[in-house]
């Protein structure tokens, strides 16, 4: 055991801060490879993932303009320099933004460029483009690894792998992981996986192309770059498994002294149940994956029916196997995956909701059993996607219970959030703006769950825009905002400055008005039935030709907001070096991720923390300051 | 700061850090063998036929096995007994059995395999033999698996008894814990494929 | 609200059930997300720093929220009993009569739909797979005697009006969906199972095709309606 | 067990495992013969799953209790395996309930 050191007050550690006399200074003298690239510290893993993870967002947003560009005009010749233009330029701009020196700028400054030399080769060649005019092959690949990347290597890595790195450990007053070398290998197997899916868009054949939910017999029957998906789900599963094992023993086992399980931040609970949510549901995919590889390159049958002919041709199989069994198992995962998309979100949102109100989160308790609850559930919903393959009325009665069920949660978890505006005293600051936006959205996104989750009604409704919009809303005005939400909460406890609050607004409100028209119109489509993943976006419906003008709104809306992207990304690089100076706790938070120096340093913190209260004591009554640390002892601050 | 609960437990939980850690990572291996029995049932229930385990697969081979597999299971766990009682000797001969255990196991299946291929049953000949490679395959892997972590124990990983003894012991358990897991995988493969 | 939504033109008998509840659904949703909405507006506006420069540590002491809680659970309660279960079982367990229905075998393939009519006999003729050709993609045995009168087309699904509608649903190769917008009918087609959909034409062809500005084929996994 | 680790008390305690050991593996090696030995008598399914899977639980359950400690775990373990459990059960049922109830015809 650690030898108790005294109590101090968290003034008297920012005082020690700036001496960085400690003793464990010499481990920071690492190399820069230990340091920078195979470094166990759990702060650099999560920013790794975190531009990672951006890239990769970038990326997938990048897939989306191409096919948006489809959409909009279909059989039209595209005009690539439209997309490679703004992105190589991006690329030189953020190479200088820092100066010649070598830099994190400069390193992804030569991303960007790459990415443009990536989309250009996507954007030419016979196999997609055959004389500049998009192949439907090559849209459905578009869309597959667009759903791919945007979610396993984007959001979940953003959301659980960035944040959840960076800030349960300090929030928990933890010195690191409680397995830093397997969080290391959490992160490169997850680089692998990433990798292996932007090489499979060069073997022949191209991509996957059958969508992300990958649904046999297409699948099985589809090109190589199918297996290259299933290879690089496998690492993707193991980092994710790594991680989630990592992040439940940290909470629970590392937790400082006084830190009770109701004392934690709402976050770190968040991130708690999608620990366990990964654990147990990416299992089974795990053994999908597995199950699909053998059909592929062993001649198995587990998802191949007898009798099937493809092409005109008998497939020379054993048979017997059944599809639906595929999709059992990618929506036992799969559901719960969207929870994981979402209660980092949840999470981020609580933190800078309290913060920003100057005072507690209302209710939670309730929002803490809510998470629990919703995380429970979230296993027993799964077939909801799949009222259309054939459900008798007791199994779908089962499902459509449990989907209505777990509607309940999350509406208490966004009532309580709304009610703790009531008797706030609001700070509109840049991250206090997107977590409030994410609200309504969320609530437009989860109410358009309700009629997906009846199985009448989704008769009309599946496999349309409607449901591309009802996740969508969740996803991108949902948690993509809170991400962004978070990133410009924590970058002061990262860099030590902030970002700038006017780009920061123009980001924000340019944001979410384009944000907006792209989605919304995607529920006019949908009722009026325009089916999702159509290489032309519904020409051939006759009964949908009223609505088909909404492809070229949402095409222009969503390069409107690549273009206000384009603002956060130079805010980003900008603030790294310009940005205003942030001491130690700039937004007078309570939680202890903001009572130790910044940067933390190796270890975290400087004296073990002890816990007195609650995470949220904003605006306690009697007491001069609006806010008091977790970690400031009953007596002080109550001199006045 | 250290990390702490590496080696002792925390009070309030009573448990060390890889304890839990181990635990949670075999929830999730219990989640993936769950998937590939849910799906051999489905399977097997939605099949017109299916041949009786014992037409196609050799029973007293698989007996072999299984008494092979839970006999290492007791040298597993004697050997991180032996570490408890401070007999270091002992660990090393039944840690080395537990090994060459494992190995015989490896060279069982090995040949049924190679057998079955003679006869010309692959995993493409039915859904049978599909669940039969798969599963057993995978439960190799693991085995393979178990064998790199013993044999580091066994060999540069036994260093730590010196420095650490009580950390080099809690590795032993942890290394244990997730032998028996496999075995206990297989208490359930062996009837599954082979007795019905 | 039907028209609001922008629901399509409705030609089936069953159609109406499911935009009623689709309706329903919605005012549901409206009113919460107008409610709370307007409700997040006024506390964003009541409650900003300048007006309001300290914060109440405790805020909102009431219970209200859960009796509101308890009324959209209890609305769900309402949907799922009212509406989900009965209109799902008229789907999928009240099927009419076979005698008194048309029966038509549907089997996808990629990229197209392929119409089986068991002809004046009203029986199937015998299919196998080793007979599948481009001429015959539904490899029907032209000498089983229930096949002579057999019709077969490609994308082309002809249905009288008033009469109930069988369509036993398969596929060749890949999943697809089977998607019949104007008639609410919509079912995956899946290899190795045959799935049984009904439904009944109530708008005759000329009608529905005057309110389409075009006739649709349905390689892309549609099939026109009547 | 391995928490209070010195004490010569300790070391008596391991020899009563050790003892637990043998005879768990004893009675674990006759299941074996068992099951085999049922499964010779070709019993129809119903039946030879049923034999076939008690027995198999109690061998599971006699390594997960003596090998693995289960019997004196903590409850936080247990915890975490009963939710294991419980999505294991959906995981293998509901599946099933699926295909028992669907509209092949
Ligand atoms: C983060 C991701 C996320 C989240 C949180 C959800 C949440 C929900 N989802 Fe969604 N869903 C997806 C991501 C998500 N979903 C994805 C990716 C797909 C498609 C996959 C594919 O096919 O490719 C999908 C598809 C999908 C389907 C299948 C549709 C189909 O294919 O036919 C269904 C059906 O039941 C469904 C239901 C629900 C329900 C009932 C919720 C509920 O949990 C929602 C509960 C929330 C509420 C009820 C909101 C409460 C609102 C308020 C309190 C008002 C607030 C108002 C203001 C603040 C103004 N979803
Ligand atoms: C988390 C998941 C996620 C996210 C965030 C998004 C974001 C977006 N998606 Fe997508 N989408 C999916 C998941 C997601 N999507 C899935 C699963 C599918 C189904 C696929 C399938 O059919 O199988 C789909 C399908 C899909 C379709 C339907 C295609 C079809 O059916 O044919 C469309 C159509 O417009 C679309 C559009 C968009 C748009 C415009 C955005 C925009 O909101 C994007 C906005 C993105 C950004 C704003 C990111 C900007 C990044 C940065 C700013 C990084 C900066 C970098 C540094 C600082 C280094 N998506
Ligand atoms: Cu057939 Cu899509
Ligand atoms: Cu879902």
């Amino acid at each position: 055991m650690r030898p108790r050191k005294e109590r101090e007050t968290p003034l008297e550690h920012v005082a020690a801060a700036e001496h960085h006399t400690h003793d464990h200074g010499h481990e920071e003298h690492l190399g820069f490879w230990r340091k920078y690239i195979f470094s166990v510290d759990h702060k650099v893993i999560g920013l790794q993932y975190g531009v990672t993870a951006l890239l990769f967002l970038f990326f997938g947003f990048s897939l989306m303009m191409i096919m948006r560009w489809q959409l909009a005009h279909p059989g039209e010749p595209i005009a690539a320099v439209f997309f490679i233009a703004p992105m190589a330029l991006i690329g030189v701009v953020v190479f200088f933004i820092s100066g010649i020196k070598p830099s994190l700028s400069m390193l992804i400054g030569l991303l960007f460029l790459g990415m443009a030399g990536l989309v250009y080769y996507l954007t030419s060649g016979d196999e997609r483009f055959p004389g500049g005019i998009m192949l439907p092959e090559f849209y459905n690949q578009l869309g597959a690894m667009h759903g791919t990347i945007m979610i396993f290597l984007g959001v979940v890595p953003l959301g659980v792998g960035a944040f959840g790195n960076f800030v349960v450990p300090l929030q928990i007053g933890a010195p690191d992981m409680a397995f830093p070398k397997l969080n290391m290998v959490s992160y490169w197997s997850y680089f692998v996986g990433g990798l292996t899916m932007l090489v499979s868009f060069f073997v022949p054949g191209g991509a996957a192309n059958s969508g992300w939910t990958s649904y046999a017999p297409l699948s099985v029957i589809a090109t190589t770059g199918q297996t290259m998906w299933i290879i690089g789900m496998v690492f993707l599963i193991t980092s994710s498994l790594l991680g989630s094992v990592n992040f439940i023993v940290t909470i629970v086992q590392l937790r400082a002294k006084g830190l009770t399980f109701m004392r934690l931040p709402f976050f770190v609970w968040a991130q708690l149940v999608t620990s366990f949510l990964l654990l147990l549901a990416f299992p089974p995919l795990e053994a999908a994956a597995v199950l699909q590889l053998m059909d592929r390159v062993a001649g198995t049958s587990f998802f191949l029916p007898s009798g099937l002919v493809v092409s005109g041709q008998a497939l020379q199989n054993a048979g017997g196997g059944s599809p639906i069994l595929w999709q059992h198992l990618f929506w036992f995962l799969a559901h719960p995956e969207v929870y994981v998309l979402i209660l980092p979100a949840l999470g981020i949102v609580g933190e800078i909701i309290a913060n920003n109100t100057r005072k507690p989160l209302w209710g939670y308790k309730s929002l803490v059993y809510s998470v629990i609850f919703l995380g429970f559930m979230s296993f027993i919903v799964w077939a909801h996607h799949m009222f259309l393959t054939g459900m008798g009325t007791t199994i779908s009665t089962f499902f459509q219970t449990t989907t209505m069920i777990i509607s309940i949660p999350s509406v208490i978890i966004l009532t309580a959030l709304i009610i703790s505006l009531y008797g706030a005293s609001i700070r509109f600051t840049v991250p206090m703006l997107f977590a409030l936006a994410f609200l309504p959205m969320f609530g437009i996104g989860g109410l358009t769950g309700l009629p997906l989750g009846l199985a009448p009604p989704d008769i009309h409704l599946h496999d349309t825009y409607y449901v591309i919009g009802h996740f969508h809303y969740v996803v991108a005005p949902g948690t993509l905002f809170a991400l962004f939400a978070g990133i410009y909460f924590w970058f002061p406890k990262i860099v030590g400055r902030t970002m700038n609050t006017r780009l920061g607004k123009i980001h924000f409100w340019g944001s979410f008005v384009a944000i907006n028209f792209v989605f919304m119109p995607m529920f006019i489509q949908g009722l009026a039935g325009v089916s999702r993943r159509l290489y032309d976006g519904g020409q051939q419906y006759a009964h949908a030709q009223g609505v088909l003008y909404l492809n070229n709104v949402m095409s222009i809306a969503a390069w409107v907001l690549g273009a206000f992207q384009v603002v956060f990304i130079v805010n980003f690089f900008w603030s790294l070096k310009r940005g205003e100076k942030a001491d130690t706790n700039p937004w007078h938070a309570t939680t202890l991720d903001w009572q130790t120096p910044t940067p933390p340093p190796h270890g975290n913190f400087l004296h073990e923390p002890v816990v007195y209260r609650g995470p949220y004591e904003y605006s306690v009554p009697g007491k001069k300051s609006d806010y008091t640390p977790q970690n400031e002892p009953e007596t002080s601050g109550q001199k006045a | 700061m250290q990390i702490p609960y590496t080696v002792t437990p925390r009070s309030d939980t009573g448990l060390f850090n890889g304890k839990l850690g181990i635990w949670l990572f075999l929830a999730s291996e219990v989640m993936l063998f769950g998937a590939l029995f849910s799906s051999y049932v489905l399977l097997r229930t939605g099949a017109p036929t299916w041949p009786r385990g014992w037409e196609e697969l050799n029973i007293p081979l698989a007996t072999l096995n299984t008494a092979i597999l839970i006999t290492s299971s007791v040298t597993m766990v004697m050997s991180w007994a032996s570490l408890m009682m401070k007999d270091f000797n002992k660990f090393r001969r039944y840690m080395g059995s537990t090994i060459l255990l494992a190995f015989g196991f490896l060279v069982v299946k090995a040949f049924e395999y190679g057998h079955k291929f003679e006869l010309g049953h692959f995993p493409s000949t039915s859904n049978f033999f599909a669940v039969y490679f798969t599963m057993t395959g995978l439960h190799g892997l693991h085995v393979i698996g178990g064998i790199v972590v013993n044999s580091y124990l066994l060999g540069p990983g036994s260093k730590m008894w010196n420095t650490e003894p009580e950390r080099f012991t809690n590795r032993v358990e942890i290394a244990g814990l997730y032998w028996h897991f496999v075995d206990l995988v297989w208490i359930f493969l062996f009837p599954s494929l082979y007795l019905l | 609200m039907h028209d609001l939504l922008g629901l399509p033109l409705d030609a089936s008998t069953h159609g109406g059930d499911i935009d009623n509840m689709i309706v329903i659904v919605h005012w549901m949703m409206f009113i919460l997300f107008i409610g709370w909405g307007a409700f997040f507006a006024y506390l964003l506006v009541r409650f900003r720093a300048s007006k309001n420069p300290n914060a109440d540590h405790d805020g909102v002491r009431s219970h209200m929220s859960s009796y509101v809680e308890g009324a959209i659970a209890l609305f769900e309660v309402f949907l799922l009993i009212g509406f989900a279960f009965p209109l799902w079982a008229k789907r999928v367990n009240q099927f009419p009569a076979e005698k008194e229905a048309i029966i038509v075998r549907v089997v996808g393939e990629q990229y197209a739909w392929n119409v089986h009519y068991p002809g004046t006999d009203g029986v199937f003729g015998r299919t196998d797979v080793k007979l599948v050709t481009s001429e015959n993609p539904l490899g029907l045995d032209r000498s089983d005697p229930f096949a002579k009168d057999d019709i077969t087309t490609i994308n082309q699904l002809n249905l009288p009006v008033g009469k109930p509608v069988i369509v036993r649903l398969s596929s060749k190769d890949v999943i697809h969906s089977f998607n019949l917008p104007l008639l609410r009918v919509k079912q995956d087609a899946i290899p190795g199972e045959v799935i049984r959909v009904w439904f009944q034409p109530t708008t005759t062809t000329a009608h529905i095709r005057e309110t389409l500005t075009r006739t649709y084929s349905i390689a892309g996994g549609k099939a026109p309606a009547a | 067990m391995s928490d209070s680790s010195q004490s010569a008390e300790h070391d008596i305690d391991i020899k009563k495992h050790v003892r637990i050991y043998i005879i768990v593996f004893v009675t674990l090696l006759a299941l074996t013969l068992i099951t085999v030995a049922v499964s010779y008598l070709h019993l129809s399914i119903v039946p030879a799953v049923t034999v076939a899977l008690v027995i198999a639980t109690v061998k599971a359950s006699l390594v997960a209790c003596y090998f693995m400690h289960l019997i004196s775990e903590k409850k936080l373990i247990y915890i975490s395996l009963s939710f294991t459990a419980v999505f294991f059960i959906a995981l293998m049922f509901l599946p099933l309930w699926h295909m028992s109830d669907n509209l092949t015809h």
